[in-house]
């Protein structure tokens, strides 16, 4: 089996610009979060509105692009973030 | 403790949570709606979040507090949902033996739940324009 | 405001003297009674002041404050005569339109106030023994 | 009238030590806190109990040992501070 299938979530804005808020995308063994960045950009209907540059969570954890997913990851693509 | 809640952030129960006979310095730290005037007068903000993440994330900034200086005591909350102008978004206590460690632990917390925190902000202005802001 | 009391200190009373739509920030500190250790376990603090002076010195302190940041609003008292371990001796509260000032000058007021206010204490052991405390 | 009468106060330890917390003391015109120090140490009952060199505050406010006192002035020894 050598597709993964990784549970997006998209929140605040990116939530708006693509009027989703989850979506399941497969990516190939191996990929990295810049890779599913790229084919969210690529395939979710008006994917390509988000920036190229994602800040991404992982199973609830930040991490950096190059982090290699897992069949079934949870990655939350985050806007810059603004609590406090 | 839930570092997550859509009601009003009370700060005695911050207090309450790090109080100990053993701690002689207690810093608290409230974030508070401004009612700003950069795009016009604020009415309320409305915090959305990535909730599961943010209370897993906002416990790992206090352990890792707790792990900088050990016998200290942390707490902190963060609200979501409408915020009206005045009322608090955030609220953090630590106390420690000795009031430097307080401050600089508090402090220390906040800039790293300002950085972390899975939050964002939508402002309504008294004219009904709502919009995310990004600070 | 009254900078001096024999009651109990309210953190939120402090909190509401400095609170505003404009500030964004609140740093809150308070001063509490330690256990100890060093002597024997502590029961009490029995806290003497020159009170005119002590009234005098905390307005005189908070108005240097608001003077080194002139959009903050400061608030403090302290407590006299006895305090239970545990309780609060000194509170200062600090809003200010960014997190960085209120930390800052909350500070500032603190080591102000363990520098200049005209107090002195007595500490009561479990045992009875009572001796002058210089620190 | 070339003599002061300072209103002299002492607190927690220091009133301790003299068995007193207020006493008047005559000084010369021109006298500083200083001379007072001296004179309270050397006239006042268990005055050498204290320490050569005092914490003072004139009418409220803290002084350095070389400030000039006026006739009346109210003069607090204050041990060493402990509040907070």
């Amino acid at each position: 089996m050598s597709t993964l299938t990784i549970h997006c979530r998209f929140f605040a804005r990116y939530a708006e610009l693509l009027g989703c808020e989850r979506v399941d995308v497969p990516v190939p063994n191996g990929a990295t979060v810049a890779d599913l960045v790229a084919r969210v950009r690529a395939s979710v209907p008006s994917g390509d509105r988000l920036p190229v540059h994602l800040m991404a969570a992982v199973n609830r954890t930040h991490v950096p692009s190059g982090h290699s997913l897992t069949d079934g990851d949870e990655v939350a693509f985050l806007p810059p973030l603004a609590g406090g | 403790m839930v570092h997550v809640t859509h009601d009003p952030i009370e700060p005695g129960q911050l207090l309450a949570a790090v109080a100990s006979s053993d701690r002689g310095g207690t810093a608290l730290f409230l974030g508070t709606v401004r009612r700003g005037l950069d795009d016009g007068p604020v009415a309320w903000i409305e915090y959305e979040a990535y909730a599961e993440m943010l209370e897993e994330e906002f416990s790992r900034i206090l352990a890792e507090a707790r792990g900088r200086a050990p016998s200290t005591a942390v707490a902190g909350v963060h609200r979501v949902g409408t915020v009206p102008v005045g009322e608090a978004s955030m609220g953090v206590a630590v106390a420690a033996p000795h009031r430097a460690e307080a401050f600089a632990l508090c402090q220390w917390v906040v800039e790293e739940a300002k950085r972390r925190l899975p939050v964002w902000k939508r402002e309504i202005l008294d004219d009904g324009a709502a919009s995310w802001r990004e600070e």
